[in-house]
Order: C-alpha cells, then sequence, then structure tokens
C-alpha cells in the first residue's frame, strides 16, 4: 500500500569532513507504524534524524513526504510539515519553566500576542498526569537527567504532528517510565501518527515495533517485520558478525572471596539519603537499582564527595578513608562516572584524547608537568581501540562524535587511571550492543582483577546481566539486596516500589 | 551683604566650583588659585563636580550644587549648550555663575575666564619658524573632539597656512593624550618623514610618548607642547623638548572666584549702563584672559606640581 | 504505589511571598537602604529638585539599558551603545543644520542607527562573528563617523525648534517630558517581555539556542532583531539627548557601555544569556545612579569617589547575590 | 569481519598540512597581506626602525594580553587590567618618590597587583560573583587609588637610577630590552599552556566547569589562579611602563581592556572560555598595530583613522573566521 507511506527517503549520503556519515541510504516510514531504527554507534541514525528534522543539509539524496518530494530546510520547516523530534542529546532552556520548554513549540507559533501561564502550567500538568509527577512551574535547570529526558517526551507528545522522531528516548529511563511511554506510542500509532524508534535496547524494539531498519557504517542493510525475526538477526546486521553473549560470566562460586574492597557504613546528607550501609566485596560487580530519583546518583556522589555535605565512614580495601574533595578521592582510586554525559562528563570542544587523558594528566607527562603528546595520543588510542571508538582522528572534538562514541570516550576517560574502585552510573547508556558487551566483558575482567565496579543503571536487563548482586536504593535508602538467582526483575521491581518488601528480604 | 571691613564674605557663604573628570590634574592649582581669592574674602570653598566624562552627570552634580544654595558656582561646562538652561536656572534662584576654559555663551552666566588658545598657537608658531626657518617640515599631533585642544591645533595650522606658506605640514595623528599612542604616531611620521624639523603638540601626555620616540629614533626635532607632566617637564630640563606653554592655571581659579564672587555681590557696582531697566546682574565681562607661561630650561624649576602642592590641600 | 518521586511543591501565592521571591526584592532593598542612610547624611537628598535631577541623570541612558537587557537575554551584547547614541545626535543635528526638519531628521538619524543595529546582526548572525568583537568594530567605526560628520566639534542646535526641544527640555506639569518617556519605554518593553510571546523567544534563545532553534524558532532572526533594537534605542536615546541638551557632541557616550552593561547585570541580566529583567536593569540603573549622587551631596573628595563607588558596587552586588542565593 | 569501527585516520605529519590546519594560519595570512600592501604604499615601513617602532608600541601591551588570554580561557574576563597596570605605576613610583628603592618598591607594587587579583578571585570563587561585575567595580577602585595615591597629578620618576631606566629604555645588541623581555613572556607562557599539566587544566576549566570538577579539577582554584596571574601581569607591565617613559601616570591604561581583550578575541581566544593561545593573542596585538601604524605612516586623515580601523578589524576578523571555518 504505497499510499500508506508518509515519508520516504532515498539515497540520501552526508559527509562531515572526510567522515561520510551516510552514503546514499533508503528508509520507508508508514503512517501508523512503530518503525525502530537500529544500528551501532556512529552508524548514522542520528544524522538521519537531523535531515529528516532540516537541521543537516544532505549532501545528495531526495526526501518524498506524503508522495511530494520536499527540502525541508530548517526545524521550522519540519514543524510544519508535523514532523516531532526527540533529540538524543537533551535540549531544554535551563532557564524557564518545564511547562514553557514543553510548549515551546506551540508558543512560536502562537498568534496569541500574550503568554498564557497559568494555562501552559494546566496544560503540562496534564501531561505529566500519565507519565510522571514533575511540578510544570519549576526551571529545568533544577531537575535531574532523567526528569529532563522526561520533559523532552512530555515536548514530542504535545506536538500535533504526523511523525514522531525519538532518538534513544529511554536511555536514561527506568523500566517503570519506558512502559508508560511505550503505551503512549501505541496510542499515538493507532490514531495514524508515524513513529521512528531509536534504540539500543533490543527488547524494547521487539516488545514495542511494528518493523526495524539496520544501518551499518553509514548504510542501509535492511528492513524487517519485527515479528519475522529474531534479535540476533538484527544484531548480527548491526555488527556484521554474531554476539553470541550479550553478558560475560558471572562471578564462580569459586572465586568468592570475603575481601572487603569498599565498606560504607551510615552515610548520611540528611537531604537526599541517609542511613545508607552497604560492602563491596572483592572480584564482584555490585548493581545499584532504584527508581528514577530514588538518590542512587546522590549516594554514590556522596561516597566520592562530589556533592554536598555527607557524614558517615567509608574505606577502601580496608582503610579508613578521609575524604574531603573529588581530589581526594581520585587519589584513593575512587572515580565516578556521570549520568549526565554532556553536562559533566566530557568536553565537548576539546580533542578526544585530551578528553581521555583529562583524569589524571601526570600519566602523560614528564615527572616536570610536561605533557607527552605521544603518550597521550597513545593512551587515547590504546582506550578506545579497547572500547571499540569510531571517531576520525585523536585531535578531532568530542562534539563531532555520535553519542555514543562521546559515551566511550567518558568510559575512557575512567579506565585511564587504572582506578581500584569504579561507580559506573548509566555506564552504557546510549552505547550499542557489541559495544556494551564488551564494556560488560571490560568490567567483569576488571572484577576480576581485583577492582571494584558499581553499577548504576536504569536498564534492568543489563543490572541482572552483569551484577552478582543487586543493591535497591527506594527514597535515599537502601530497600533491600538480592542476589545470585534472585536478581530478577519483579524483584527488584518490588523493593523499588517499596512493596513485600519484608517478604524479600528474608 | 557688606560688612563694615569692605568686601567679605558673611559666615557661610559659600563658592563651589564644579568641574567634569573632577581627578583630572589640570583642575588642581585652579582650585587652588579659587581658594586662595576665597580666602582673601574670609568665604567658603568646595570643589565638586563628576569623576567621570559624561555631560549627564555633570549636569547632575551641577543641579546638586544649586539644591545647596550655594553664593556662586564657578563651572566648567564640559558642553555649552547643555548647559544654558541649568546655568539660567541657578541665576534665577539666586546662585550666580561664572564659567571657566570653556564657556556657555548664550547663558546667562556673568563672566568667562579662559587662556587664549589663540594666542598659544600664534606664540608657537613664531616659536617654530624663529627656530627651524619658514620653509621646513613640521608635524602636529591631536585630539579631536577636545575643544581647546583642537583650537591650538587648528589655530596653528591656519597662522602658518596664512604667514609662513613655505612651512609643510608633513604629519597630522590623533592621539588622545595617549602616550602609547603618541608614541607609535610619532614613531611613524618619523620615518615617514625624515627632515621633519618641529612637532607641535596640544598637550602633555601625548608629548611623553612622542618624546620617547624622537628620543630613540635619535632624530632632531623641536618638540614643543601645551599645558605640562612631571615627566615632560624634565625632557626640557634635558633639552629634549624645546619649551612648553602652560597656561596660568592658578590665575583662571583666581580670576574665575573673583568674577562669581563680584556677580554675588555686584550691589558695590553702579556702572554706566542700562542694568536697573533691563533686570541683569551689572557684573558682567565676556571674557578674562588669564595668559599663559612659557616653560624652558631656565624656569623648569618652578613648575613642579608636586612640589608647589607640597603641603597644599587639593580639595 | 509509593513512588519516591516528591509531590510538587505547593503553589505558593501569597502576594508577600511572591515579593519575596522576586529576583529583585534584594536589590529594592539595598536601594531602600540608601535611601534612608542618605536622608539622614543629607538634608538636600530628599529633596524633589535633587531626586529629579538624579533621574534626569539616568533617564535617557535608562532606554539604552533598557535595550541592552533585552539583548543580553538573548545572549548578545552591544559595546556600540555609546558611539551610537553620539552618532544618531550627530545625523540629526548635522541634517537639521543643512536645512532638513528636525523631525525628519530625527527619524533618518534613528533609522540609521537601526541600520547599523541590523549590519551588526548581519555579522554575528550571517558571518558567525561573536557579538563582542563586531560591536567592538562598530563602537570604533560609529566614533569615527561622529568625528567626520562634525569635524570634531559639537555642533551647536540652539536653532531647533521649540517644539522640538520640548521633548528634552519640557516638563508635564511638575514631570520633566525625558522622565516620562523612560518611565513609558521601560514600562512597554518590561510587560512586553514578561508576557508576550514574541519577547518570550528571546528569553528560550538566550537560554539555549540549539533547543530554540530545535523547536522552530528562528533563533538567528531573534538574535538579528533584538541586536537591531539595541542600537534603535540607542539612537531614540542619542535624540532625546540631542533635543534635552539643544547640542550634538561627537564625544557623547564614552564609555557608556560599561556603565550600560553593569546596570542590567547588576539587575540580574545574565552575560551568558536566558535571564534578565528590564524592571531589574532599571533597579541596576538607579543604585549606580544613587551612589554618584549620593558622593556629590555628600561633597565626598574626588580622589575618594571612584574607591567608594567602586567598592558600594561590589558590596551591592554581593549582597544580592546572597540575598538571592539564600532565598533559592 | 567487516568491523564498522575504521582505523583512525593517518596523522598527518607533514609540516605544511600541520601550518594549514592550525587557527592561526589565517591570521598570519592577513597580517602577511598587510605587509605586503604596507611594503608598496610606503617606502618606510618595511625598515628596522619601522618595525622596532612598532613592536615596542605593542611590546607592553602585549603582556598585559598574555594574561588576559590564559584568563579568557579558564572563562573569566578582567576589564581592570588599565588601571591595575596604572596602580601598579603609581604604588611603584610612590614609593621611589618616598625614598624607597625602586626594585623593592616594584616588587611591592607587583605583589600588590597580584594581591588585587586574588582579591577578584576571591569574589568570584567564594562569594560565586561573575568576572565582569568584580572587575568593572576593581576597574573603579583602582583607578580612584590612582587617584588618591597621586592627587591626580603624574609623578615625575625622572630621578629613577639608569640601572632601572635600562629595563624600559636600554637595548641589547640592536634589540631594546622591552622587546626581550616580552618576547620571553609569550614564549614561557606559549609553552607552557600548550604544554604544561598545570595550564591544560585550565582549558578543561574553561571547556566545562562541572566536567573539570568531575575529573577531579579544583575549578575555582584554576580560576582563582588565572585571576589572579592575569593581575600580575598587569602589575608587571605597570613597571615595564615607568621605567620606560619615566613618569607614573594616574590615568594611564584607559580603555586598555577593550583593546586587549579585543587582540586575545581576534586571536581566536573565545569569550565562553576553553579555546585560545597566546600565539594568536599577540598575533591579535600584531594585527591591531599593524592598522595603526599604517594609518599614521600613510598620513591618513584623523577624521577618517577610526572608520578605517574598525572596518579592517571587522574585514580581518570576518576573512579569518570564514577561513577557519572553511578549514573545517
Ligand atoms: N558534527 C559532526 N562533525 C563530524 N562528524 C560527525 C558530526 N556528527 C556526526 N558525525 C559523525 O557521523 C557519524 C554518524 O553519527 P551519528 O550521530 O549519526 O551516529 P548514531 O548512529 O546516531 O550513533 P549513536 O548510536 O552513537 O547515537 C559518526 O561517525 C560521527 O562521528
Ligand atoms: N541539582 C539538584 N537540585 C535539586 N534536586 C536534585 C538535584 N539533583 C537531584 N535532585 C533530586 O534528588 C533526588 C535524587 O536524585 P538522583 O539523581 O540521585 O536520583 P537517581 O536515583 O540517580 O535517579 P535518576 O538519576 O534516574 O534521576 C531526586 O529527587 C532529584 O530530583
Ligand atoms: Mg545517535
Ligand atoms: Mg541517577
Amino acid at each position: 500500500m504505497p499510499d500508506d507511506v508518509i515519508l520516504r527517503i532515498s539515497n540520501v549520503s552526508k559527509s562531515f569532513g572526510a567522515i561520510r556519515a551516510l552514503r546514499g541510504v533508503d528508509f520507508e516510514l508508514r503512517r501508523g507504524e512503530i518503525h525502530a531504527l537500529a544500528g551501532e554507534n556512529g552508524a548514522g541514525k542520528s544524522t538521519l534524524m537531523n535531515v529528516i528534522d532540516g537541521i543537516l543539509k544532505p549532501d545528495s539524496g531526495e526526501i518524498v513526504w506524503d508522495g511530494k518530494p520536499v527540502r525541508i530546510s530548517s526545524p521550522t520547516k519540519a514543524q510544519k510539515l508535523g514532523i516531532g523530534f526527540v533529540h538524543q542529546e537533551i535540549a531544554l532552556c535551563p532557564d524557564v519553566s518545564v511547562a514553557e520548554n514543553i510548549y515551546m513549540s506551540t508558543t512560536n507559533i502562537s498568534r496569541s500576542f500574550l503568554m498564557d501561564y497559568k494555562g501552559l502550567e494546566a496544560k503540562a500538568r496534564n501531561v505529566f498526569r500519565q507519565l510522571s509527577d514533575i511540578d510544570p512551574s519549576v526551571l529545568v535547570r533544577d531537575l535531574s537527567i532523567s526528569n529532563q529526558q522526561l520533559v523532552e517526551i512530555a515536548k514530542a507528545l504535545t506536538l500535533d504532528c504526523k511523525v514522531l522522531i525519538l532518538d534513544e528516548p529511554t536511555a536514561a529511563l527506568t523500566e517503570k517510565e519506558a512502559q508508560v511511554l511505550f503505551g503512549i506510542m501505541r496510542r499515538l500509532a493507532d490514531s495514524g501518527i508515524a513513529i521512528i524508534y531509536i534504540s539500543h535496547r533490543m527488547v524494547e524494539i521487539f516488545d514495542n515495533c511494528d518493523r526495524v531498519t539496520v544501518f551499518r557504517d553509514g548504510q542501509y542493510i535492511t528492513t524487517c517485520n519485527v515479528d519475522e525475526i529474531e534479535p540476533a538477526d538484527v544484531v548480527n546486521a548491526m555488527v556484521g558478525r554474531v554476539i553470541e553473549n550479550l553478558y560475560p560470566d558471572k562471578q564462580a562460586l569459586a572465586d568468592k572471596s570475603e575481601d572487603i574492597i569498599l565498606d560504607v557504613q551510615g552515610l548520611t546528607d540528611n537531604k537526599r539519603f541517609s542511613d545508607v550501609s552497604f560492602q563491596l566485596k572483592k572480584g564482584e560487580i555490585l548493581g545499584i537499582a532504584g527508581l528514577i530519583g530514588s538518590g542512587r546518583s546522590e549516594i554514590v556522589k556522596g561516597i566520592c564527595r562530589l556533592d554536598g555535605d555527607v557524614s558517615g565512614d567509608v574505606s577502601l580495601n580496608g582503610e579508613p578513608l578521609d575524604l574531603k574533595h573529588y581530589q581526594d578521592s581520585i587519589a584513593a582510586g575512587m572515580v565516578y562516572l556521570s549520568e549526565d554525559r554532556k553536562g559533566d562528563g566530557i568536553f565537548l570542544d576539546m580533542p578526544i584524547s585530551n578528553n581521555v587523558s583529562a583524569l589524571k594528566l601526570e600519566q602523560v607527562a614528564s615527572p616536570l608537568g610536561l605533557i607527552n603528546r605521544e603518550l597521550e595520543d597513545g593512551q587515547a588510542e590504546r582506550l578506545g581501540n579497547k572500547l571499540n571508538l569510531k571517531c576520525g582522528q585523536l585531535s578531532d572534538s568530542v562534539s563531532s562524535l555520535s553519542g555514543g562514541n562521546q559515551q566511550k570516550v567518558a568510559i575512557a576517560k575512567m579506565l585511564s587511571v587504572n582506578p581500584k574502585l569504579i561507580f559506573l552510573d548509566e555506564p552504557t547508556r546510549g552505547v550499542d550492543v557489541g559495544a556494551k558487551a564488551e564494556i560488560h566483558r571490560i568490567l567483569r575482567d576488571l572484577a576480576r582483577s581485583g577492582v571494584g565496579i558499581v553499577v548504576i543503571s536504569s536498564e534492568l536487563p543489563e543490572l541482572i546481566g552483569v551484577s552478582d548482586r543487586v543493591l535497591v536504593v527506594r527514597e535515599g535508602r537502601i530497600g533491600g539486596v538480592v542476589e545470585g538467582d534472585m536478581i530478577t526483575e519483579e524483584n527488584i521491581m518490588h523493593l523499588a516500589s517499596g512493596l513485600d518488601a519484608q517478604e524479600l528480604m528474608a | 551683604a557688606q560688612a563694615e571691613g569692605g568686601l567679605r564674605c558673611e559666615p557661610g557663604e559659600t563658592y563651589i566650583m564644579n568641574v567634569m573628570v573632577s581627578g583630572h590634574p589640570y583642575w588642581v592649582p585652579v582650585y587652588q588659585g579659587f581658594k586662595q581669592a576665597a580666602e582673601a574674602f574670609g568665604c567658603e570653598t568646595v570643589f565638586s563636580g563628576t569623576p567621570d566624562y559624561d555631560i549627564t552627570k555633570q549636569i547632575a552634580s551641577f543641579e546638586q550644587d544649586m539644591v545647596k544654595q550655594p553664593a556662586g558656582i564657578l563651572v566648567h561646562p564640559m558642553q555649552s549648550d547643555p548647559f544654558i538652561e541649568p546655568i539660567d536656572r541657578a541665576i534665577d534662584n539666586g546662585t550666580e555663575v561664572a564659567t571657566f576654559a570653556a564657556d556657555s555663551p548664550k547663558s546667562k552666566r556673568t563672566a568667562y575666564i579662559t587662556s587664549d588658545n589663540l594666542a598659544e598657537a600664534k606664540f608657537a608658531a613664531e616659536e617654530i619658524v624663529s627656530q627651524i626657518g619658514d620653509s621646513a617640515e613640521f608635524a602636529v599631533l591631536e585630539n579631536p573632539g577636545q575643544s581647546n585642544h583642537d583650537l591650538r591645533v587648528t589655530a596653528l595650522l591656519s597662522y602658518m597656512e596664512k604667514h609662513y606658506p613655505n612651512m609643510k605640514l608633513v604629519g597630522r595623528q590623533a592621539t588622545n593624550q595617549d602616550s602609547t599612542a603618541a608614541y607609535r604616531a610619532t614613531a611613524s611620521i618619523l620615518q615617514a618623514n625624515p627632515n621633519l624639523g618641529a612637532l607641535w603638540i596640544p598637550e602633555a601626555g601625548s608629548a611623553e610618548g612622542a618624546v620617547a620616540a624622537i628620543l630613540e629614533a635619535k632624530a632632531d626635532v623641536l618638540v614643543m607642547h601645551a599645558d605640562i607632566t612631571p615627566t615632560t617637564l624634565e625632557h626640557i630640563k634635558a633639552g629634549n623638548i624645546h619649551m612648553a606653554l602652560n597656561p596660568n592655571q592658578a590665575m583662571q581659579g583666581f580670576m574665575g572666584f573673583m568674577s562669581t564672587f563680584l556677580a554675588a555681590h555686584s550691589e558695590v557696582f553702579d556702572p554706566f549702563n542700562d542694568y536697573k531697566v533691563s533686570g541683569y546682574n551689572p557684573m558682567q565681562i565676556p571674557f578674562v584672559d588669564n595668559g599663559f607661561s612659557v616653560i624652558t630650561k631656565a624656569n623648569a624649576d618652578s613648575f613642579d606640581l608636586n612640589v608647589y602642592m607640597d603641603g597644599r590641600d587639593p580639595s | 504505589m509509593e513512588i519516591a518521586a516528591p509531590a510538587p511543591a505547593e503553589p505558593t501565592t501569597s502576594t508577600l511571598h511572591k515579593l519575596l521571591r522576586m529576583r529583585e526584592t534584594g536589590l529594592i532593598a539595598i536601594i531602600l537602604v540608601m535611601f534612608v542612610i542618605m536622608s539622614f547624611a543629607s538634608p538636600y537628598f530628599l529633596t524633589w529638585v535633587n531626586m529629579r535631577a538624579m533621574v534626569m541623570a539616568f533617564a535617557v541612558e535608562g532606554i539604552v539599558v533598557v535595550g541592552m537587557t533585552i539583548l543580553l537575554i538573548s545572549g548578545g551584547i552591544d559595546l556600540s551603545v555609546g558611539s551610537v547614541t553620539a552618532l544618531s545626535m550627530v545625523i540629526a543635528g548635522w541634517l537639521f543644520l543643512q536645512g532638513i526638519d528636525p523631525w525628519v531628521a530625527s527619524a533618518i538619524a534613528i533609522a540609521a542607527c537601526t541600520a547599523i543595529g541590523a549590519f551588526m546582526g548581519f555579522f554575528v548572525t550571517r558571518v558567525g562573528l561573536h557579538h563582542f568583537i563586531v560591536s567592538l568594530a562598530i563602537m570604533v567605526i560609529a566614533r569615527g563617523a561622529c568625528l567626520l560628520g562634525t569635524g570634531g566639534r559639537p555642533l551647536g542646535l540652539y536653532t531647533l525648534p521649540p517644539e522640538f526641544k520640548f521633548i528634552g527640555q519640557g516638563t508635564i506639569g511638575p514631570i520633566p517630558l525625558v522622565i516620562i518617556i523612560f518611565l513609558v519605554v521601560v514600562l512597554v518593553f518590561d510587560f512586553m517581555l514578561r508576557r508576550t510571546t514574541v519577547f518570550r523567544k528571546v528569553f528560550y534563545t538566550g537560554s539555549n539556542e540549539k533547543a530554540a532553534a530545535y523547536s522552530g524558532i528562528r533563533t538567528k532572526k531573534v538574535i538579528f532583531l533584538t541586536t537591531t533594537l539595541c542600537s534603535a534605542l540607542a539612537g531614540f536615546a542619542g535624540i532625546i539627548y540631542m533635543a534635552r541638551f539643544g547640542s550634538a557632541q561627537p564625544t557623547f557616550g564614552l564609555g557608556m557601555e560599561l556603565n550600560v552593561i553593569a546596570a542590567a547585570v547588576i539587575g540580574g541580566a545574565s552575560l551568558t544569556g536566558g535571564s534578565g529583567t528590564i524592571f531589574g536593569a532599571i533597579l541596576g540603573v538607579v543604585l549606580l545612579s544613587v551612589v554618584s549622587s549620593s558622593l556629590a551631596l555628600l561633597d565626598v573628595s574626588v580622589y575618594w569617589q571612584d574607591i567608594i563607588r567602586g567598592s558600594i558596587l561590589l558590596a551591592a552586588v554581593s549582597v544580592d547575590h546572597y540575598l538571592h542565593k539564600k532565598r533559592g
């Protein structure tokens, strides 16, 4: 049914200097379908979406909208056609309220002369009724990253659009919010809206989408109906090989050790968390689960002294630590990978190699404090290869990388210092399946070699896949711990939301 | 308000001197003259104005002076026309106003005391010609936008043109009292004109930079400038600067006070004119020339402002 | 389900509470304190004449501050406002002296300044240069044009017709027309900036240009327009100055840019864009003006004035910042 | 296995290629073009004396530019450099006139300027104010201190001992010592900024302060230090000026800040921090200086000079921007 097709891309190419991000790709979107777009990091997914939204101008190729060839020269134009876009990178105005952010496009085209702040807030509150309970009158700068992501989604849902593009919207969301989102998506699709859904989470694609298109290396590979294929086929098409084990083997019983790497006792900041106590044993990977805003990030940042006033005892490898600043934590060998990559994870305007070396410049410098560029580049190249980083030159700025590759740079930075303990907050956010498996394997190797690994993740399958033990945080307190076979989605969700806690703890 | 002993102030009778860029050293000797005259008549003085180069602020400060109902204000109006209304209003309210160093001729101010910039320029031109002959090359630095500096330059140029047509103007650069800019400009002029005979500079700040450039280039140029700073004074002593023309600032302040004071005490004066019927202040004088000094190696020692100010109160 | 996310805070509607939460409350408090101190320190301070002189001293500059604040909110900055104000006077004055009707001459001058703003806007939005460097170049060029147009000498415009001078010198009742014009400009733009959809886009653009562009806002157009508006208002201010002073001075407004930017920043405008209010910026102007006036009124030695002025500025901004932070 | 990740591209090592990719190439090209034009336009341009005079004219300001560039990279800005330079002269000159050894007096003056920088750094990092407003206040205060220290009168320091004046007036071989000092400062800081770990942290801090903090960098300390360094270099420059001109002028360096910032920005320093080079900033100084010198050498009418200067500035920055963008 060709008249079903609302958007057709043919033979679109786009290069950034020497990098050919898109090489003559085709893509077809039908009314009322949820169409997944899959591909490794840097495959060109976001680039194509930016072309569709008029943010990037394609070098060649054709866009056919509703049967007619069109030139989309700006987001304004795209908006007029009826294209809504949730970007991979959060793009909100921090100085204005949530409500205004959500209705920014509406305000833009509004014919009314005056702002109706009350009306906007009421409408926004309505939108959030189904999604979350963020107060629409607060400023966006006061929201956590996951809540900002929800605002982004809410923003797109209010658009009166025919095509809705969601570029990794769930990367920082937990199961609960994601499920709500999928419900909404399905309703929209049923009303005839076409949705492009980009994600690295295969489960989501297979549970919620109708068709899937795969890109590899800037090229179109294939499009299939989801019910006709298996996840492994998609992965295979994406990376060009079969990935056998998404998750490495867990800690063997024989390797279990009673040596304690990290011991946290009675950690409290009296605002966002209190009385947090737990231990990390040698060789194990500890996962931390919880709902959005439960305080997972805050606890871990508190341990590293990244934020605020914290009291409580922390000892590393049996030695009590007296930390004043995060610098002390780094010096002690304890590092934190931030969940907010763009905000505090990387230096967007600086070269890749400089980003990787930032944590401990001394490593790439002479004793006199002179930076040795060869060492610096070598370090970046080594770690980049290890993480399968896709980039042009190491001297290129990080802003030229795809989202997932930026995340790899952030991880490379953590690995560069050979830490004793790493806290990873949403470590594989936006990272493709292949690289994810690679990162998980690296984490397991590190754990085996005696490095402490603590992973916070909103993606439950990941937590379940990598952790030997999962700590569940609820409202700033430890809600419970699950271990071994007890690590299941139901158990974690129950603990996270406070149901049947007693029962499980037993 | 005349006491037994002749012309004197009543207790508390105050005269204000109002200027712009009030931190500028030019005002220092002017105010000393103003104060000395005031002391002679038992009057109080206040130094006021705005530290900024800003007409709006100066007018505001002038109006604030007015609020205090002083007997008189000696003002250096940054611009002539904007001061017409405030000056007239002050006079209507019983505060007499005289101007100095810059005028507001269309206002009702009773007197204007100033240096004769034309006379300075003429003197400088004659001196240059007498030193290097009447068919030589000369250059000027200038400061466009500042009227008295402008006048010193343009008057010299037109005087030269009229009386010594063979004198060749080979350089004319704006340096805006900035010694670094003057250094740069002079160096370039010297480059382009190896035969440069003389340089006329309407103020001292630029002269400092110009002399540095001339010394460095080891050029033999006759430098003359107006105003004085300790550094140019030393250059005069050392022979690097030929001479400087310095307006008689203290006289400006002294006569400025006298004019304002007499305007406020005009009852002692009954001139042969129509003032009684027309109702204006009989103490009217369009222009008082405070004269200027010629500073050379011979008399330079008397022009050190820091020595002069030693033991005196600047405000 | 007892979900962790906290309940949205109660909207606080009590007027007092609202007042306390306002960005400007700290500044108002500081200015009030100064007023109280000054009215004890000098009997002349709280007089009608002094107040009028004080407001007259900042009213026209206040119009420029309005334009600068809007430009700052959009993420720009303009160093050329002083030169452009002077150029406006010079153009209008020069045309008038050539025999052109002063109203027409003024319109032409304002149009020329608007064109200068558009020219800067072009370089910023199309060529991609930074506001700072473009407006610095224009500052130099416009000052040069002033010199060229006047030969460096002020233009005496005593012959301006009285109905024209009325703009700058007239009063309506006891209140100078200049102050009324200033208040109208401030109120109009304050209202528009707070309430209209068009000006909200200025905030969005300044807060995150990319996000605004993604929402379909033509951010370049917004920046172009705020840049143009700022110059246009500077041109307008130049005309009022001309009518007030009856002359056009080529050196007018030297250093005005720093004063104007300082006022806006004291009033809460962010130098990185996205926030600021006209009301706050005007409070900034008032603060600077009260300090200057007080120093003059108290006959503080000129050699001390700058030191005191700078220290009060620093103290006021610190206190305001502290109060603001405390309220959260 | 056809894996997506390409091998990192060949590092291009050819010197020519490297040169073409350098941020500064565009500026160098523009300056070279000016040199060629000028050497045809005036036979005096390409002479040793003219070149020396030109470098002398910007050498000391160049030292201030170094400090400003580093501060800009760290995300700060300093409007007080002109006043602080003047204050340094005034302090040292005043102390000298009180009978203190000029070397000691100079050391005290530089220390005082450094303290001023630390004071600003305190307000920025501890109180949390913006560099712009803090340095504006300090600009006013330092200028006031100059007035207070001198009574507004320039201090004549003709009696400075010759070995002290040698700093500003002496030559080593044919080269003025001032130029040598300037070159040493530039080379040292250029090297340090490019190569040392300490200065790399300045880039991290300016690029993304939060990310830098999350990389264990004490960003507040970095900002504190760059702010202090900038004032210290301004103080150092003041001493050289004093030795050169043999006087201390309280009004010295008015408006210097804009010149200095313009030079750094022309040279590629970002006003939002994170990028810039000393080499580029010095090229910016050279560019501004060549323009000024050329206008003087060609005896262009003073009424045209500002217009031409501003236009060339705008044109040069546009061309540089275009070339830079084209190279990607
Ligand atoms: N502005 C840019 N400049 C240079 N190269 C770019 C730029 N944007 C993207 N690229 C390159 O284009 C390629 C495709 O990037 P794109 O962001 O489309 O990938 P993606 O499929 O969205 O990956 P991810 O899953 O990591 O988000 C990458 O190699 C990236 O480095
Ligand atoms: N900068 C901030 N200002 C105010 N509140 C904050 C800030 N950052 C976090 N919070 C709040 O603190 C609580 C805990 O946040 P935290 O980021 O630790 O949660 P989390 O469990 O990591 O969840 P997620 O990161 O998915 O939001 C939340 O209610 C959050 O809204
Ligand atoms: Mg992407
Ligand atoms: Mg978190």
